[in-house]
């Protein structure tokens, strides 16, 4: 069994590498062959599933131990796997919405000249993101966690030639940069504490460490996860990153490698129980991201910029479920879990709206699409159910649970975040009410009016999707250009994107109470992230009562807003709220204004002074010696009576030296 | 008498005669200081032989003499074709030990 | 062990080769071309017996050789390799090649001009590249002290020439500017190399009058000292070992280089044609880094841990301000330049840690960088070739015309920001986890080069390779050639085998590190919970 | 006469042994002159005056030879060096021109300073290092030159025996010498010399002067070649007067006055002869 383990990575890092290097001659069968493979190593993850079932509690981790990487006196950092509950959660999900997703992208792709390279970044995630999980010590998953970053940066900027896209995937490596150095600064920090940075030595030997060095882990560790995850403050990167196709948004930045941050905090449990400070402060990064981008998504109008917000939100969450300890890890994977399926399901909705009109993403141009595309409608719609804790749905259990550990953090604390988390599922149901009925209700605002263009003739679908093609295959966003000349013609995707939307919405619909059954996910991830039961000063029934409360005023409100009066196309100004969270709470003004320009200016006169001062030095030193010899030049005038007289000179000099040598 | 003397003055002359070479520039002249030179040199050796009692000085003079009149004839030819082809005997109109 | 003379074999063979190559007629250029890749081929041959020949349990120095010389002056020819030197052998002779081939049409005669005029004599560019490698061979593998100081000299004759008579086609400032730009860089390099090598030669000396005094006969060998050094027979005064430890640092901190004697580092790099920079910054530049952990290290350990706080300061600015220098820059070699200068910065900080895990990442270090370097800039210059302008701001959209250049070019880029699983990262990584675990602040410091390092590559690759296509130049050009792609993929395949399996090359390494530690005498910092270290 | 000779030698030796007041003189009086030769010879702006108070101190030099018993240099010295040498001098000035005296005005900038300085010092560094060396005083020649009986038989036995390769070899560098300076001061003549019907013809082509140039000191007081003649209008042409003269610059100039004179004296005969103003030109 532990030898499926290996296989698990290899099979869409195989893919990768054949779709990479094969050439043109795979154009053709290319994307199903990555989507095989991706099924692969997800058949593998269930084998391995089953079998892990099959054992008991104690003995269900396996490890596999591959080669030693770098034997170095006094160094070990060996390839070897460690597949547990947490892992194989991972696994399921990673393999398991991957495989979905590639699917989704054989149609969404389809006109693509590149698709082939499409297909084998993604299996280069895919592999990645397995590593990361399956690492069996911290520098294997920071391979891992850099790797995710290397995909990440590819399928951003997948369009290169927009400029935009590039800059966003420039963008997410560097901020994602910061955070691993942060990662690599607590490896450096765990060798010199045990000696080693295996996961079983360090987590057991992690309370004897003295708690000043533990903090000072658990901080590194936050600021890795902060860079994966999108949290404060190195949120940044993840509106930017939609410039990316939007499979890669549902999957990189929706389900899985966004998560990895949580993944990384509650693998690292023992760390933190044993350092509370940084456990506050992971708690307080997760709380201030979670209404930051509850209020950003508020704003937004770009409809995947709107989901991305709330992904970071989510993740907020999470965050702060597992900076509770022990009583809030398990809730924390579950909502991963459940989040990676209705969040892709989301994001795939989208992306499928954006198929049928031309790729534009100003949801103010949708409306109304509900009669157009009924699948994406239905799973679209069970999935906005499920984000915002619609009962009975996935996103119902996992959140309130979430909240009911917020609220059993103790004292002013529990109350502040428990305040927090009800807050954000308010905000949550509010935006996610608004994109629903901009998106599917109302007015078709995509039609032209008579007034914008009058008496413009229809032309048919066939004509409206060949034109919706090409715009795709190049990628630019036609939608504005397209929109302008001619009118979208929404129409539902082709089958194999509409599966894989399907599927997910099960997931968004059931995983939740499955989970819930019994506790039955807390009970599997016991034994890797302790877990003990929240004691919430209200009664549990109130905080629910509360959460579906919020959630239903957020509902209402949104209703007030967007569902009774028409909604301009053109966004009105706005309130000065609106228009700060339209500039994502001026981040991006900040990030430029503390270090983009600094730097810009550090670097110009650093030039400047290398060229001037160290180099200027050099050149000096030459100048000198040039002018000195061209002095001395000056004495070989070239008339033999002045040489006659240095040797005169000299023959004086000489008898002066002999005389002298006599005298003493 | 003390034969310090005759050194003193050939020191004298020997003197005199550099300082000429280095001050004029009439090649002929500075040969000329030149061979004032050579003779201080043979006073000197005379004066040593006496003072020895041996006649090995004296036989370097007459050395000295044979090479300077060797050096003089060559030396005068150089000075005469320099004139030749130059139109002067100055030693700066030669002036092309510069690059 | 045979009595065959291999290392002395390694080093012969190209000077044969350079002599032979330039012996051939002047029409003949293809002969020449294809005589010096078969010399440089059979020395790669050589290097590898030398590799497997070398036993990692073995004596410190194998493969020893010892021939009269001087005898007066006690200099003897005494070759030998340690770990250390077996690796960067291997590097040269392997590199090499790939220069050669890199620069195939670099020295052709350009077809429009007069022959009169700036002809590149052909068999000149390659028998100095192969004079260059015999040189640096030798410097690698001596364990004179004499003999290692003689051939790091005389290899700034032949690189000189390279720098200065052979320059980009097509150089930016206009063909006569560009002449000009070359010899300056040609004769800045000569200068700064020289002098510092002239400070070296006068601590030799005083190394010979040093050993003349104290062991009775005065000798360079490098074994000879250290042995008399922990033998006890031989002390030096701290004044005296400092000034000495100073003579020969400065002359392998200008080689190396470090800040702030770096400025004839991008000039060299900027007006070489680019596989003369790769011979640069991957091959020579290497003797400096390998002569401080074999020559300052080994003779002068007390003044190397009394320089220690220095040098590490020194090795932290050469690595910040290497990297945002490299940011600054307009010219994509001089950014390389630039990066290699933060480089050389990690390696240098690696070994004046003092840790095992330091070292070892040093001495990887010195062999990854050369190849993620060769790839890069090789890459660099096959782009530039095409265009025929070293300015960012010239190019743009290239992934779009040319992609397999593209790719190629941001798997280097890669490696020189060391991503995991490619080989630098773990060198880079070996020499922060050495530097952290004595030196924490410093540690810090260092990692942000790594940021840094993400930020000047990206930005690079977003310049030159994303975007539109706008120029026409750009849409006229043309996808990597099968000689070009036959010089960059085995090196890239090389940087992923080394980074995912670097076990052999660690194996070779691993001793030498130990017995240079054990030189200066210093140990590994303990971690604070050993019991876990028991455990383990 | 043989015995004369040896008497002769004994009190020569006798001579050279003693230093007698007598030679004290000698010595201070001659020195004198010898230094003001030098100096002359270093001061005076013609080379014929250097060349002449040169060899009077060579002179004054070969009579201290004799002084100090080495009658055979002596006498050398004033065949070869005042004589031979000399001469050579002589002759070499004449051939480049004896009237050149150089300007003793430096062109060099601080060359003469450097140069006194230089010698000065030596000068000083010389009679210091004399008057330091211990010299004992004079053996005299007596003995040497009795040896082999006189001083020039004496310098012969040395000379053939036991300096005879140093003989053999300046005797050649003498050869040699004189063959160098009959190579360097010879010149080839390239074309054959004109004969003097040649130089006619080139005249004719050349077509200035046909008749003999015509003749100086017309109309003068007295006939004198260095006084040009005088054209119809009174200017004198420097035709008449020799070349070499005129690049000496010795050529009379002609008074004005006597101008003035021709002019009234033709103006007479054109008053006598009644020819009018208007006819003159």
């Amino acid at each position: 069994m532990e030898s499926l383990i290996g296989l698990l990575v290899a099979a869409p890092l195989l893919g990768a590498a054949v779709l990479l290097c094969g050439g043109r001659r795979l154009d053709r069968a290319g994307h199903w062959l990555g989507t095989a493979l991706a099924a692969v190593s997800f058949a593998l993850g269930a084998v391995l599933f089953f079998d892990m079932l099959g054992r008991s509690g104690g003995e269900r981790t396996l490890h596999q131990h591959l080669f030693s990487w770098i034997p170095v006196e006094g160094f070990q950092a060996d390839v070897a796997f460690r597949l547990d509950q947490l892992s194989m959660t991972f696994v399921l999900l990673i393999t398991g919405v991957g495989t979905l997703i590639h699917l989704y992208s054989v149609g969404y792709m389809e006109h693509d000249a590149r698709r082939r390279r499409f297909f084998g970044y993604l299996n280069l995630f895919l592999a990645a993101m397995l590593l990361l999980v399956l690492a069996d010590n911290y520098l294997l998953l920071y391979v891992g966690w850099e790797g995710v970053g290397l995909a990440s940066f590819l399928l951003i900027g997948f369009w290169q030639h927009k400029p935009s896209a590039a800059a966003a995937a420039k963008k997410a490596f560097l901020v994602n940069r910061v955070g691993d150095a942060g990662l690599a600064i607590a490896i450096f920090l765990m060798f010199t504490t045990f000696g080693t940075f295996a996961f079983g030595e360090v987590l057991a030997a992690a309370d004897g460490a003295g708690e000043g060095t533990l903090t000072a882990i658990g901080l590194m560790l936050l600021l890795a996860a902060c860079g994966k995850s999108a949290q404060v403050p190195l949120q940044s990167w993840l509106g930017d990153a939609m410039e990316g196709p939007t499979p890669v948004s549902a999957l990189i930045h929706a389900a899985t490698m966004v998560t990895a941050g949580v993944y990384l905090i509650t693998r690292s449990g023992a760390i933190y129980d044993a350092a509370p400070n940084a456990q506050t402060v992971v708690v307080i990064v997760g709380a201030v991201t979670l209404l930051f981008g509850a209020i950003v998504g508020c704003a937004k109008d770009d409809i995947k910029k709107a989901l991305a917000a709330s992904t970071m939100s989510q993740i907020g969450y999470m965050v702060l479920a597992a900076g509770l300890g022990p009583i809030g890890y398990a809730f924390a994977i579950m909502h991963l879990v459940t989040h990676g399926f209705f969040k892709a399901g989301l994001f795939l909705g989208a992306g499928s709206v954006m198929h049928g009109m031309n790729d534009e993403v100003n949801m103010r141009k949708y409306g109304g699409l509900r009669r157009h595309m009924p699948i994406t409608f239905v799973t679209f719609g069970l999935g906005y159910l499920a984000i915002i804790g619609f009962p009975g749905l996935s996103g119902f259990f996992s959140k309130d649970l979430i909240i009911e550990a917020a609220f059993s953090a103790g004292g002013v604390r529990g109350w502040v975040l428990g305040g927090a988390t009800l807050l954000g599922a308010a905000l949550t149901a509010y935006y996610m009410t608004r994109v629903m009925l901009l998106t599917f209700f109302g007015e078709e605002r995509w039609r032209h009016r008579p007034t914008a263009t009058p008496a413009e003739p229809d032309v048919e679908p066939a004509a409206g999707r060949g034109a919706a093609a090409p715009g795709r295959a190049s990628g630019q966003t036609a939608g504005q250009a397209a929109g302008a000349a001619a009118e979208p013609h929404p129409h539902e995707s082709p089958r194999v994107m509409t599966l894989p939307m399907i599927v997910l919405a099960f997931g968004s619909v059931f995983a939740g109470g499955l989970f819930n059954w019994g506790e039955a996910f807390v009970h599997w991830l016991e034994p890797v992230t302790r877990f003990e039961h929240p004691h919430p000063p209200l009664p549990i029934p109130v905080i629910t009562g509360a959460t579906v409360a919020v959630m239903l005023l957020g509902v209402g409100l949104a209703w007030l807003q967007y569902g009774r009066r028409p909604v301009p196309v053109t966004a009105p100004r706005g309130s000065l709220l609106t228009r700060a969270a339209r500039r994502d709470l001026f981040q991006d003004d900040f990030n430029h204004a503390a270090f983009v320009s600094g730097g810009q200016h550090l670097t110009r006169s650093l030039v400047y002074l290398d060229h001037t001062v160290v180099d200027g030095a050099v050149n000096g030193t030459a100048a000198a010696f040039g002018g000195l010899s061209g002095r001395l030049r000056k004495v070989q005038n070239g008339f033999a009576r002045s040489y006659a007289v240095s040797m005169f000179g000299g023959a004086a000099v000489l008898v002066a030296a002999t005389l002298l040598m006599r005298a003493v | 008498m003390n034969p310090a003397n005759y050194l003193y003055l050939a020191a004298l002359l020997f003197t005199i005669g550099a300082f000429g070479v280095l001050i004029r520039r009439n090649a002929i002249v500075v040969f000329m200081c030149i061979e004032l030179m050579l003779n201080a040199a043979n006073l000197t050796l005379v004066a040593f032989s006496r003072m020895h009692g041996n006649l090995d000085g004296q036989i370097m003079a007459f050395f000295v003499m044979v090479v300077a009149a060797a050096e003089v004839v060559v030396g005068l030819a150089i000075i005469v074709m320099l004139y030749r082809s130059r139109h002067s005997a100055s030693v700066d109109d030669a002036s092309l030990m510069k690059l | 062990m045979s009595g065959f003379p291999l290392l002395t074999a390694t080093a012969v063979l190209p000077a044969l080769g350079a002599v032979a190559t330039a012996a051939v007629p002047a029409a003949r250029r293809a002969a020449a071309k294809w005589l010096a890749l078969a010399v440089s081929l059979g020395t790669l041959v050589l290097a590898g017996l030398v590799v497997a020949r070398f036993d990692p349990g073995g004596a410190r120095y194998q493969l020893t050789e010892s021939y009269a010389w001087i005898a007066d002056f006690g200099v003897r020819f005494e070759l030998g390799v340690d770990g250390i030197g077996t690796a960067l052998i291997a590097l040269t002779a392997l590199l090499v090649p790939f220069v050669i081939a890199a620069g195939w049409h670099d020295a052709d005669p350009v077809p429009g001009e007069r022959p009169a005029g700036r002809w590149r004599p052909t068999q000149g560019f390659f028998a100095l590249i192969l004079m260059v490698e015999a040189m640096v061979v030798v410097s690698f593998a001596a364990t004179d002290v004499f003999v290692f100081y003689l051939f790091f000299e005389a290899m700034l004759i032949p690189m000189y020439f390279l720098i200065g008579g052979f320059g980009d086609r097509a150089h930016a400032a206009g063909e006569a500017e560009g002449a000009k730009q070359r010899s300056y860089a040609a004769v800045k390099f000569l200068l700064y190399n020289l002098a510092g090598g002239l400070i070296m030669l006068a601590a030799v000396i005083g190394l010979y009058v040093v050993t003349a005094d104290q062991l009775g006969t005065g000798t360079f060998s490098l074994q000879r000292i250290t042995e008399a050094r922990a033998a006890g027979e031989l002390t030096m005064a701290a004044g005296t070992e400092r000034l000495l430890f100073l003579g020969f640092f400065l002359a392998f901190a200008v080689k190396a280089p470090l800040w702030p004697l770096h400025t004839w580092l991008p000039n060299a790099m900027g007006e070489s044609t680019a596989p003369v920079a790769v011979l640069i910054t991957a091959v020579v530049d290497k003797v400096g880094t390998f002569a401080m952990l074999r020559f300052c290290l080994g003779l002068f350990p007390e003044a190397s841990a009394w320089a220690t706080p220095v040098v590490v300061v020194l090795a932290l600015v050469s690595i910040i301000y290497g990297a945002l220098l490299a940011v600054g820059q307009r010219d994509i070699k001089r950014l390389v330049a630039y990066a290699s200068i933060s480089h050389f910065g990690f390696i240098v900080l690696g070994i004046f840690a003092m840790t095992s895990q330091g070292q070892s990442g040093a001495t990887l270090y010195m062999v990854f960088h050369g190849i993620s370097t060769a790839v890069l800039m090789l890459v660099a210059g096959f782009l530039i070739s095409r265009r025929g302008s070293r300015l960012i701001a010239d190019y743009g959209g290239v992934q779009k015309v040319a992609p397999v250049l593209a790719g190629t070019f941001l798997v280097g880029g890669l490696a020189t920001l060391s991503l995991p699983g490619l080989a630098p990262f773990v060198s880079e990584f070996l020499v922060l986890v050495g530097t952290f675990s004595r030196y924490p602040a410093a540690g810090v410091v260092a990692t942000a080069g790594i940021v840094l390092a993400a930020l000047y590559v990206l930005l690079l690759y977003q310049r030159t390779m994303t975007g539109p296509v706008d120029k026409p130049e750009i849409e006229r050009m043309p996808d990597l050639r099968r000689r070009e792609l036959a010089v960059v993929a085995p090196l890239i395949a090389l940087l992923i085998a080394l980074g995912v399996f670097p076990k052999p090359l660690t194996d070779i390494v691993n001793p030498a590190v130990e017995h240079t530690l054990s030189d200066v005498r210093q140990t590994d910092p303990q971690p604070e919970l050993p019991a876990v270290e028991a455990a383990e | 006469m043989s015995g004369a000779l040896t008497t002769t030698d004994a009190a020569a030796g006798l001579l050279a042994a003693a230093t007698s007041t007598g030679e004290a003189v000698q010595f201070y009086a001659l020195g004198a002159v010898a230094v003001a030769g030098a100096l002359g010879t270093v001061a005076l702006r013609r080379a014929v005056h250097s060349a002449l108070c040169l060899a009077a101190t060579m002179v004054v030099l070969a009579v201290f030879y004799l002084a100090n018993g080495a009658y055979f240099l002596g006498v050398v010295q004033i065949v070869v060096y005042t004589g031979a040498v000399m001469m050579l001098f002589l002759f070499v000035l004449m051939l480049v021109g004896v009237s050149t005296a150089d300007s003793l005005k430096e062109t060099l900038k601080g060359q003469r300073w450097l140069a006194a300085a230089c010698a000065l010092g030596l000068g000083i560094l010389l009679v210091g290092g004399i008057g330091q060396a211990a010299l004992g005083t004079f053996t005299g020649m007596g003995a040497a030159n009795a040896q082999y009986g006189g001083n020039v038989p004496g310098i012969a036995e040395r000379l053939f025996t036991e300096y005879v390769v140093a003989f053999e070899v300046t005797g050649a560098l003498l050869t040699i010498a004189a063959v160098g300076a009959t190579l360097l001061t010879h010149r080839e003549r390239i074309e054959k010399a004109t004969s003097q019907r040649e130089q006619a013809e080139e005249r004719v082509r050349a077509g200035r002067h046909l008749p003999p140039l015509p003749a100086p000191g017309v109309y003068a007081r007295h006939n004198a070649v260095d006084r040009p003649g005088l054209l119809p209008d009174g200017t004198p042409s420097e035709l008449t007067v020799s070349d070499t003269l005129q690049r000496r610059g010795q050529v009379r100039e002609v008074a004005s006055k006597e101008l003035a004179e021709v002019a009234a004296t033709e103006k007479r005969t054109a008053d006598y002869h009644g020819r009018g103003q208007e006819e003159r030109p």
